[in-house]
């Protein structure tokens, strides 16, 4: 089938932060992303688990598929948001039908 | 003190406490013993929904008492107005940053509302009623300690976050506030007839529920300690043993200033000296993200809960009792 | 038409109708107030379980009525029919699509079981009761609209999935009407003796439970509410205000010739004049994929939902007062 | 046995049976019904919880028996000895592997806290009574089979991990036996008037929770009969409706040599012959990754479970009544 | 370590054709497949999340590591069960450890 | 922006091992994971689903973003944990900012 050229975009970032992250996303154009939750994780600010939680403590994974060309400005929207708190981003080269769409 | 200490112990005995000690027990001893976030949260939508409920509904019979307005201004103003005390004794005590003595003492301003529950019950079965307005005091000391917070890293140097229209919405609007306020009015408008009809669901299972959701925190706790051993310097639990005590003396005399009942100051006793550990942290992450969130988690869930649980609650009902007595 | 009013006054300052409120409003305020989607969904089976054993228990105590059978027929007639006529409608008053009217007839011609729960209480509230059976006659009315869309669709040259087994399958098997089947069969089967081992659980803490699910539903449809707004045309609107009205007109009429009981015919009225916001939606998403869940969606759940709440039920209820009394 | 046969039909027509027989309805007839993950482990707690309590306070009330040393000796022993007799009837009528062989022991050596529950349930019922302290045998017993099926892994030349301390303490502080110690443990500290304050939560709604816990259990095992046609080969599925009667026999016989009273020897019966399927399955997941989870959940879940419940637990309490007498 | 060339597939598709699709991926003779959950996101049809829900709405992640050589008939696959209804396919480079087992 | 090479690392094991894989995770020196839930799958063990459970059962998935020359360490510790058991590693290139904190 005939595949076209995209990037995988997966943002690992605080629950309490991701309504301000999808905000910056829509505002820098991102036509798409999917919410995944996350259950636990460890990294230089220690473990945690969202078990028994009741506040909107941990982490969400937001993942965007987007054209190459539209990298750049969902990075630096990302970033803008991410840079002081925890969390990580990592993109990878990805591949997509329907080209219309992202 | 005799009558403290054996009401202290009588407290101990509830299945309440013990319930709190069991999961702080299984976790210390890492059991797989886990509560899923989902019951976790729905018991505290139910928690919160019946106390404020049920203190809508004691509006309701007792008619607007005059003192509501002064209460909830008494409330706004302790919870502005602890966090000063408790950054001031932190940099005493401690050596923490401004940002995370900041960050702490929001939360030492605002309010625990497990803590409250509690209290209420126990000044509940120690024969005392409080003013059931005392709910929506509880609504209002929730916020405004978070903006004392942000005054105090920007007054110090530090970086916290703009309080932006979004940021205000955020604090103000948390879900545990419009659950509180929203069931509290709720109560007022139906009063005794709304009561009849979903007593057997917010009352008579409330203590039940209550143990299972203290269980579930002495997990969270236990989790927590297990977690934090570095960041616990001696001043800093200490801090976590003494702010309560002084919150709750600082809170003893609000409420005798407003001519509350006894078992109303108690409850503005338990106010004033519990700290929050759910609105608030999540209200740090965003607004002070340089804050260290093992300081401000441990101290308030891990030291000053239990302490709260164990000692505080009954200890400030039995001062209130002899003080208003 | 006073009885009416203030029936519907005192309808309204229910801890339902003022949680469902609340959540309307906090999810309008954009608070983050959330239930989770596993109480949520712990909720509805809870309520589905104990409304279909309920009805099951009454069917035990009176007896299987003669009128089981053609109730029963009667809701699958007008579940198949009513489509037709809120298709008919759509096209006069609205410009959506084949599809897209097709969908949200689908809705209307099948039921809310909320609606039909607090409808029961209203009825009960109001000192009637209803026949058993009504339970299964909702069961009953789940599904047939479905199939109704898919032929409007197919006979106006829009794309519709194939009725193959497995969609068969799926709509006739979906988890509402088996967990209302099965309790009513369950609740027949074991009668009084059942409900006397299990009322402390599902008759007491009924109403209560429903608060905080109607409180859910309330967010849900603000938040609904808030991303629709484009395509509320005044037309899309006005038909989710209208087609109640004359689905419980077509319900009265049923009720009637049936030889139903009052408060029987208050509820076929609600059946009738409700519109499904569970399982219709899934049923669309595989069988219309082309159809905009936005508008079916926020018209059943953001506007024929509260409509019904508040003034339907209520009103209903005295019409089948004055027209059975 | 006239009498055998009529109390299992009258158990039969429970709420309980018959929930469970629709969730595996439901789960046959790949109805999309499912209890959320998170709402089926809410009501696992609670049912510990619950059984727990009532067995502490039950303890509280008569005091420490010189007989529940010998009675938690007795369970720990016969969770050790049963795999042994599990094991050496497999060999003999099915073809499974030794891993197999042994984890399917393990199962039947441990217990199952439900099948426990429903038999407390149904022994109240009779109008017996039995000593609050099975509770804690129950926790007893879950454990110790599983370092049996480790023995005969090894000594059968099969790979078993290594016991190493972190696997003990895996298996030692699982959820189920620190939920039910603990809050057995704080039945006994509270007694009767820790009772009082959470009754109407853990004893009123208790059978309803239970009713649909046995729904989900139906769901989950009926989904799992779908998947494991292909194992079920005649003598596994003999062994699954044998074991429970060996095991049964063989508690009936310790039960009566600690001199238990009736209720007592009845669920002594009932623990030895039910099968675990929730701490165990996961302990061989670890413990024995190379037996095939589908043999031991089907066997434990979609056999013997519904045998228990169905004709296993009235039997055995007919027999505890007829030896008893 | 020894690794294996291998495609990762993620298709991101509404909850209530979960079904469908994973019957066609069996059928397809995929070997593999995990689900995963999603808590909202956003596309062309605008916002959503799973708060409070309770019918089945909402989409689930489902992603698949396959031998390079399989990657068209299960796009195929998929593609037919997705192409009318909302939701994107994904496919990345991977490799995997224990080439047999894909 | 400026990126850095990364791998990105997808483990899914059952969830009873979960603690036995980031410990061992830990002790490789792996900086920072993140563990999501998965809902249920198909494997050569056939099918599952999270649904109604409620022991520990089912898998969960394991992400680590890390830095290409500490792929091998991982690698090994994750398959001296995973290897008995079932479940499957995949690893993608990926490209990171704030390369310091891998
Ligand atoms: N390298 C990583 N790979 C995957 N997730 C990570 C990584 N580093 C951090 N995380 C996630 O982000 C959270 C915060 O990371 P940190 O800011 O390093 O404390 C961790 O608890 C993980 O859930
Ligand atoms: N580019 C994308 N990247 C990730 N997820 C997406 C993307 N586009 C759509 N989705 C997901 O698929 C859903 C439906 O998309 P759409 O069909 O565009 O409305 C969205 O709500 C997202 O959860
Ligand atoms: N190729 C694959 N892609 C994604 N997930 C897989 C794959 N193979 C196995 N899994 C997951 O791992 C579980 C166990 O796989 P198996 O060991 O093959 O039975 C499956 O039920 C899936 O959840
Ligand atoms: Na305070
Ligand atoms: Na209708
Ligand atoms: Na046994």
């Amino acid at each position: 089938m005939q595949m076209h050229k995209a990037k995988r975009v997966e943002i690992i970032i605080e629950a309490p932060m991701e309504g301000r992250l999808t905000a910056a996303l829509e505002k820098a154009g991102v036509s798409g992303f999917s919410v995944l939750p996350v259950l636990g994780g460890s990294g230089r600010s220690g473990r945690w688990t969202r078990e028994g939680q009741v506040g909107r403590s941990g982490m969400v994974a937001v993942v965007c598929l987007i054209r190459p060309e539209r990298l750049d400005a969902l990075l630096e929207a990302a970033f803008a948001v991410v840079d002081r708190h925890i969390g990580v981003i990592g993109v990878t080269d990805a591949e997509v039908l329907r080209a219309e769409r992202f | 003190m005799q009558d403290i200490l054996s009401l202290a112990g009588a407290n101990l005995l509830t299945p309440m406490i013990l319930s709190f000690a069991l999961g702080l027990a299984a976790a210390l001893a890492r059991s797989e013993l886990t509560i899923p976030e989902a019951v976790a949260k729905g018991m505290s939508i139910y928690l919160l929904f019946s106390i404020g409920f049920k203190g809508g509904v004691a509006v309701a019979d007792h008619g607007l008492d005059v003192r509501l307005g002064a209460a909830l201004l008494a409330g706004v103003v302790l919870s502005f107005a602890l966090p000063f005390v408790a950054f001031g004794l932190l940099k005493l005590m401690t050596r923490l940053s401004v940002t995370d003595a900041a960050a702490v003492a929001a939360h030492y301003g605002s309010i625990s509302i497990v803590t409250f529950v509690t209290g209420s019950s126990v000044v509940q079965a120690a024969g005392l009623s409080a003013e059931g307005y005392m709910v929506a005091v509880a609504a209002a000391m929730e916020a405004p300690a978070i903006i004392s917070a942000l005054f105090l890293v920007q007054r110090g140097g530090g970086q916290a976050e703009r309080l932006d229209a979004e940021l205000w919405r955020e604090i103000l609007l948390n879900g545990s506030i419009v659950l509180l306020v929203g069931s509290f009015l709720i109560g007022m408008l139906t009063g005794q007839q709304g009561m009849a009809r979903i007593e057997a669901f917010i009352v008579a299972p409330f203590q039940g529920v209550l143990c299972l959701f203290l269980l579930d925190m002495g997990l969270v706790a236990g989790r927590g300690m297990r977690g934090a051993r570095g960041v616990m310097t001696p001043g800093v639990l200490l801090f976590g043993l003494l702010m309560p005590v002084v919150g709750a003396g600082i809170g003893l005399a609000a409420g005798m200033a407003l001519g509350l009942s006894t078992g109303g100051v108690a409850l503005m006793m338990v106010l004033a000296g519990s700290a929050s550990y759910i609105a608030v942290p999540a209200a740090m992450r965003v607004a002070l993200p340089d804050a260290n969130p093992s300081v401000y988690l441990t101290l308030s869930l891990g030291v000053t809960f239990p302490f709260n649980l164990v000692i505080g609650i009954p200890a400030w009902v039995a001062v209130a009792q002899a003080v208003g007595g």
